[in-house]
């Protein structure tokens, strides 16, 4: 018998493994409770979908996470799920996952939990290299306490706890899941819901920690934080979506692109100026360096438009696998441990 | 194997018990000499306490009087429980060693110096104006000066070692001596050098030349008037072994979550003195467990959470300042209802404190520290072999009742040691009872009658797939709910459930008459001395018994009825007073306490003297 | 300004005191037109007591169960202290407002519906079958249906808004009408109006026409048979103004702060529900208040203690979970003994809990809640006002005794508002004491004779550098120290310190006869309920009394005695029985417990029918 | 008089300012307690030397620290010192900067106390550029519990804890310094004390959060963790001493350099293969973009040389700074709090 089954009790219903899912089947019975309008929404059915579109047993995936509105993701999910406390959903998953390494684990945090409260315990995850999906929902401001700013808020937001403005330079989500060495780094945003799916089955199929900034809109509290790369009218200008392999355009036309100035970018639009296609710069989302991706997830408005896509992906070996490994090294090479031979080590003696 | 002539007019002593300190430099080996000296008490059968004292420093400067290390012990030819009040022979192989353990020492004691270390430099070091050796300090001991480096240096020289390796064997030396004057063998300390440094020849020739250049002169020179001896001990016949209470507690944890057929899920953070258990099941990986060395104890906490989520057996073992920050994430474990045990090696606080001295000050945290109503049990371990009965009692309640344990130790527990008859594994309770569900009945809330546990139905299984967290659940579905009367009804629940444990729990059994003048309370690492101070005040016309608690939260069932029907109560412990509100709380009984938080445990004079004091009022 | 022609045959009845709740969908304004109501209540001169309620939720989805959101108000001729159990007249604004507070109406009350939300979309969101208004499911109460909606649109037609904006006047409209069934004027909010909307004249104008509409549509419709009138209350003389518990503690430290002469600075991370202190006084800029927003609650505190060692009045403020987390930096508080005020505005707990529902169960951990030995004191709030000075005595007592202190406030007193009468800076206490003190005279831990206290000497002081921190500190120098017999006298000295506070609190008093049948002993903000129940009781035979602590630890000296001075003990607190237990560790009183946590303040009946039943024993 | 006098007791003595001291006035009376032979000593000299040298009295000092061998440094310096809790010592430092922003404050940290327990509170230090100088004694292993590893030691490392070796990816300081935006950012080692005292001096020169990771060698638990940059026969060819706008070189007799391959560094001899000095890779230590910095800061053993000296150094606003204005701002626009006015706030009326 395998840990894993000993860990769980008789089953007297099918595993998901034998059925056909649809998105309707990993939606939860407990009422989604979020405002209307909130970007949320749009995150929790491109989640749905994507797991019945890759054929997850719904008893093997757990959903983790911590306190804020986002954070209540795993209740409206039918799935296995557990809601912990403020800013620690990445601990807890590894607890889940090095107790049952074949799960599909996801954490869902945000920007308060994760990067606030929770800032340590996400790093040590990605650098650890768990093999779970974290999905930040950054709307730049804590939603559930009612609208304070949180670390991503831009410089100078006045909020309820900030009536001159902030003082703070806000955290790039991206740049410390790249100096935290995390092997998949994306960043999508609620509008765009198709180019989300894609992003979170390109996540769910990486081995180890896969890390997604994903720009959602709260509409109570910082309304419109994202409308230049939502608004229809106005993204194509703002967002380069990143394509492994591909050089860097944007613009409605795709005739502007990135180049490079020594170690700076610079925009260019094709053909003017010179700027020809083969200057601009190529994506590689495979390489070791992170000086790429890093320069990538630079770029910001208003001088740059902002990157969405695949900013890193690399096969790494897991802190769940090495854990495993070393525990199935140990069983071969001594043998399964031995209680009896366990308590009788060292020096021994015999009273009689 | 190794015969040595007696010195023919060897006088041999009797005693009951003895105990013996040996100090030194922390680079001395004082660990090892003594510990090598308990492995061989017990093997011929005496019980044996010891307690080692470290420096706070990790190597302070050679000579220093912060760079003394100690190690203590006592053995006997019936059940000690102690390391000893005062030490009878003392081994002081520096100036500083002596400076600092000089004061502990037994009037009239043996003094056994190193004097080839009494030098100016070394001296000076130690804060001494004078030579204490020649300048009268010592009158009121039996001083016994030996050259022992030197001598340890003659016997080495053959195999050629570096001089500080060389010098490094002198502890060897030491224990030669201590192992005549005890009429202790050889023979088990060579075995062991055998095995140890058999990857190192040199190392072990001359520490086996350094041992027996110690024993011979001893023999030799008449430096001992007399031998004592100590009788074996009436034991329970069986396998024993020496085990710290760290090295228990790990082992107690192994073994319950092997009779729970799940894998053990140890997440700590590094923390003096609970460190070991940590380090003691990072070597278990055959037995599959999952040792996670954490980014915090918060993380420690949590992630074993999350592993008792997953079907595993969640631990976490901390020191005070930990259980402060793993205050929040219990609370968790409580309102989740999972299993999960805290094995919380208590040291001297508040804050950081006095990080290497030993306290019971984590009662109250233990019971009380977390908002809401958040009940849990606590348990605490009696002695170093205790702590391996106490992790595998706490791994049973938590999973039984599904609810987060604390389990005290602390550092006197953790680092001493005593005998431990081995268990049997398959003597102890099968564990593997809770999660056996069938879907068809399943709701995350739904409580067991008898226990009031809700059911353990971990991911991965077909058709049970729930949620649960911090919010507060329904009764039965584990929906989210806002709803007061539930509200009241969980909570409830959850206290009651925890006060049923009681039933689960052996009574509380009172050392000597059952009923009398004086109860002496205690728990935790208390025990041996409080034991100790109760028999002898036994030995008196007072009617005085000893009550010792392993449960502290539910108590036993009997205590008050029991605590009752003494006209007075002492609570002893090493705190300012923790069990005494309690007790007080709960059965509204008038208590005194006992109270000294001096890094140390009790001495049984402090307890007796208590007493008696308390005997008199 | 405004006349109104009465309607001729209005009637007028005197009562003493009145409970209305206005409820409604999130978005419906129901706060406002709550608050206004309190405002205008307590001008004309009654006492008032408010208890707003709010859906978990940031913003349910219009017209569902989880979005109502709540406000009620007491106001009465003579102190009232208690939002009132069960309102008289409930204002239903749709479906889901009726469904979720119709329970908790009284009896034959009137219920005033905006009938024109009743459709079969909202019925169907409020999971009603029928419509209620019809169905007889209002029989038993004065049903009085009013076309809301519609005749709020009417009435703000004129001001040309969009339709969602002249929508959202019809609270306003609620509000005229209650205006005029208790007889209030409406001038004043109109004034309020004007100074608020003064950069926005259509809603201005919009507002005070459906004000206007609702006001007059009452008397001329004959809506309600009688008028109710409650005569001003018997306050004393001086200038006034209401005051949510938040807004009063944020007050009281920057008062505090500036009576001290120096800066405050307060740490915080967000949390509800005490994140309005915060907020409050981020504003204070001019105040030199520093507020500082921490990425967690441990940075917060640690914050505060930095600026505490810095000079500054270092504070922090949480809930539940965030004092959890603080409790390992408490402790370094606690050794370095520096002033530092924690505010717990308590929420129900454990863990995440019940976030926006009242609970006072954070007092056992407020004790005892910290590893090691480290008491501190705690204090609790009694009323919204009270908050304001129990801050203030919170900063005084943390630099006189240089600790760290808690205040306890909770979610009821946090978001409730009562009049308070506007405190005169110059006549508050000068807190400037602590920290004088001559460099030839310093050393660290130096203690004042009479409180204990080490002196207060921050950075920046030529001549007395100095440094602390989490380990033990010797007796007066502060160097680092691990010897025994020194721990042991700092840990006395550190409770000892504490429990001299004592002397320095006000004595507890008994409301009521100074000896008797029965005492009931409450704490936080069941002060306004358990009082007005004692009060009902001491109408009857039976010599009962109330002691309402807002010193928890220490207790006023005279507690004990006073306590046994009557024949039993009731505690009513919502926990389990935190405060009991200490009063029965302290004095050995059996107790009984009134305990309910259902997210919501105790019940005047509740407490009623505990007294007798106690009573009766 | 001012806040910060208003905070000060009655001084007697003299204030530094007047005197003209030197290291041996900055050493407590404290006995320093670490190790013989442990690479701390040499820190605690420089930095007691840095101080008295740049003439900052005592009294306007504070040393504040967390938990560790290395957080023990506030006890042997004579100036304040606050000794706190593990990890926390840049929140300790933040109230204490705040309540006094003319301080000189202090903090020395360790690799487990700053990058364990304390990670977040650093990150959060940075990016809010507090006015603080951060020192961070790297030791690759948690010295005073005895020798666990450590966040930054090097994968595979067997210790008492990790007894098949560590399955962890180590993190990397300087490039979570750089991701945090901190303003000042350099590495130094225990063993060139000439060097250390450069960059002590320009840190505590800089205003805004300057951090500072010190290679530290253990000699207990991780003796000789950094002898390739530490041996005088090694260090050489194994170390890149930064100097701003200067090219990258390194090698005993400075002939070897880094030049850039598109993204990537590569090292070169000069003379050989065509390379030339006007190849080579330049430090700017003051562009505003951290792609420079970050890519110094991954050069690492056994492939390139490690690079030490200051990576990045930018002026911008300070934390305490803008806070201060903000109040000063307030007081100058509202005119100081008026207690009375305060309290006296919003609807009021009458009783008589
Ligand atoms: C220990 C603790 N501290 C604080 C809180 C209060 N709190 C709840 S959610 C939250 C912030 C959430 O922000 P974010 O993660 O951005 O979530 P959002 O609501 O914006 O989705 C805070 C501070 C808490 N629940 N627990
Ligand atoms: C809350 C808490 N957890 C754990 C500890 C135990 N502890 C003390 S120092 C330390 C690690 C120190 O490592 P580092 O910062 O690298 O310092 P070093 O000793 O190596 O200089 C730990 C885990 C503690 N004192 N407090
Ligand atoms: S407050 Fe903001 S983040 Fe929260 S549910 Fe509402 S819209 Fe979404
Ligand atoms: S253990 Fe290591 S880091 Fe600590 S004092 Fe000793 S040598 Fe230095
Ligand atoms: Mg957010
Ligand atoms: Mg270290």
């Amino acid at each position: 018998m395998s840990t894993d089954e000993r860990l769980l009790c008789q089953p007297q219903q099918a595993a998901d493994e034998a059925l056909s899912l649809s998105k309707r089947d990993f939606q939860s019975p407990q009422q989604v409770k979020w405002c209307p309008g909130c970007g949320s929404f749009a995150v929790l059915g491109q989640v749905q979908h994507a797991l019945a579109e890759m054929g997850v047993p719904r008893e093997k995936a757990v959903f983790v996470s911590g306190i804020g509105c986002s954070s209540r993701f795993p209740y409206y999910m039918n799935t296995y799920g557990i809601h912990g406390i403020h800013g620690r959903a990445p601990a807890l998953a590894w607890g889940v996952k090095c107790a049952q390494p074949d799960l599909s684990v996801w954490v869902v945090t945000g920007d308060g939990d994760g990067l606030s409260i929770g800032g340590n315990h996400l790093i040590h995850c990605m650098r650890r290299n768990l093999d779970v999906n974290i999905l930040l929902l950054n709307n730049q401001v804590y939603g559930l306490t009612k609208g304070q700013y949180s670390p991503t808020s831009p410089y100078g937001t006045r909020t309820k706890s900030s009536p001159s403005g902030t003082i703070e330079q806000p955290i790039h989500p991206v740049q410390i899941a790249l100096a935290a060495e995390a092997t998949f780094v994306a960043r999508t945003v609620f509008s765009d819901t198709a180019h989300m799916a894609r992003i979170l089955a390109a996540a769910a199929r990486h081995r180890g920690t896969a890390f997604i900034e994903i720009l959602q809109n709260c509409v109570v509290f910082a309304d419109g934080a994202f409308t230049e790369v939502t608004d229809r009218r106005q993204r194509d200008a703002h967002r380069i979506l990143l394509e492994d392999g591909e050089p860097i355009r944007f613009g409605s036309d795709g005739r502007q692109g990135i180049v490079l100035r020594g170690l700076e970018p610079a925009v260019v639009t094709l053909g003017e100026e010179g700027a020809a296609e083969e200057d601009l710069l190529v994506h590689n989302a495979k390489t070791p360096s992170r000086t790429l991706a890093a320069l990538l997830a630079s770029l910001e408005p208003p001088q740059f438009p902002q990157a969405f896509g695949i900013f890193r992906q690399l096969e790494k070996p897991t802190y769940d696998g090495l854990l495993m490994q070393q525990i199935h090294s140990a069983v071969e090479k001594n043998g399964r441990g031995d209680l009896a031979r366990l308590l009788g080590a060292g020096t021994t003696w015999y009273v009689d | 194997m190794t015969r040595l002539p007696h010195a023919v007019d060897r006088k041999f002593v009797q005693v009951h018990s003895a105990t013996v300190r040996f100090a030194g430099d922390s680079g001395d080996g004082m660990q090892l000499a003594g510990n090598q000296f308990a492995d061989i008490a017990s093997m011929v059968g005496n019980m044996v306490c010891t307690l080692p004292d470290f420096p706070s420093e990790i190597r302070a400067p050679a000579g220093s009087l912060g760079g003394v290390s100690g190690f203590q012990l006592a053995f006997a030819d019936r059940d000690v429980f102690t390391p000893g009040d005062a030490p009878y022979v003392l081994f002081a192989m520096n100036p500083a060693a002596l400076k600092v353990n000089l004061p502990d020492l037994m009037a009239g004691g043996i003094v056994l110096v190193n004097e080839d270390e009494f030098t100016a430099a070394n001296l000076e070091k130690a804060d001494y104006e004078a030579n204490p050796l020649t300048d009268g300090a010592l009158d009121g001991y039996r001083l016994i000066p030996v050259p022992m480096s030197r001598l340890n240096a003659e016997a080495v020289a053959p195999m050629g070692l570096s001089r500080r390796d060389a010098a490094r064997c002198k502890n060897f030396f030491a224990l030669g001596l201590a192992l005549w004057l005890y009429d202790r063998p050889l023979q088990p300390v060579l075995e062991w050098l055998i095995h140890k440094f058999r990857r190192n020849i040199p190392s072990m020739a001359a520490n086996a030349a350094s041992l027996r250049a110690g024993y011979h002169y001893a023999n030799t020179t008449e430096l001992f008037r007399v031998t004592y001896q100590v009788a074996p001990a009436k034991l329970p016949r069986g396998r024993y072994r020496r085990l710290t209470g760290n090295e228990a507690a790990a082992l107690g944890l192994v073994v319950a979550a092997e009779r729970a057929g799940r894998p053990l899920l140890y997440a700590s953070y590094p923390i003096t003195p609970a460190s070991e258990i940590l380090q003691e099941l990072s070597k278990y990986k055959e037995f599959d467990v999952r040792t996670l060395q954490a980014e915090d104890e918060i993380a420690a906490c949590v992630a074993a959470i999350g592993g008792s989520f997953a079907g595993a057996i969640g631990a976490t073992g901390t020191s005070g300042p930990g259980l402060s920050l793993k205050a929040e994430a219990l609370g968790l474990a409580v309102m989740t209802e999972l299993p999960l045990v805290v094995v919380n090696v208590q040291r001297a606080g508040p804050s950081t404190g006095l990080p290497t001295k030993t306290e019971q000050s984590d009662l109250a945290m233990a019971v009380f520290g977390r908002h809401g109503e958040s009940p849990l049990p606590v348990l605490a371990a009696a002695t170093p072999a205790d702590c391996f009965s106490m992790a595998f009692e706490a791994v049973r309640l938590a999973i039984r009742y599904m609810t987060p344990v604390i389990l005290l130790s602390d550092s006197f527990l953790a680092n001493g040691a005593e005998p431990w008859r081995i268990a049997v594994p398959e003597d102890l309770p099968d564990l593997s009872a809770n999660g056996r569900i069938s879907p068809t009945d399943f709701a995350p809330y739904r409580r067991d009658s008898r226990t009031l546990a809700r059911p353990w139905v971990a991911p991965g299984t077909p058709g049970c797939m729930h949620r649960i967290g911090g919010l507060e659940k329904e009764h039965e579905t584990g929906q989210v709910s806002y709803e007061g009367a539930n509200h009241h009804r969980m909570t409830t629940l959850r206290a009651e459930k925890i006060a049923r444990i009681a039933r689960d729990i052996p009574p509380a059994e009172p050392f000597g008459p059952p009923e009398g003048d004086l109860v002496v309370v205690g728990w935790g690492s208390s025990f041996g001395v409080v034991r100790a101070a109760v028999e002898e005040v036994q030995e008196g016309p007072a009617e005085v018994a000893h009550v010792h608690l392993r449960h502290l939260n539910p108590f036993p069932p009997n205590l008050g009825p029991l605590l009752k029907r003494y006209r007075r109560m002492l609570v002893a412990e090493n705190n300012l007073g923790q069990l005494r509100t309690l007790l007080r709380d709960r059965f509204l009984n008038d208590a005194t306490g006992l109270n000294r938080v001096e890094g140390r445990p009790f001495r049984i004079r402090e307890v007796v003297t208590a007493i008696h004091a308390e005997l008199e009022r």
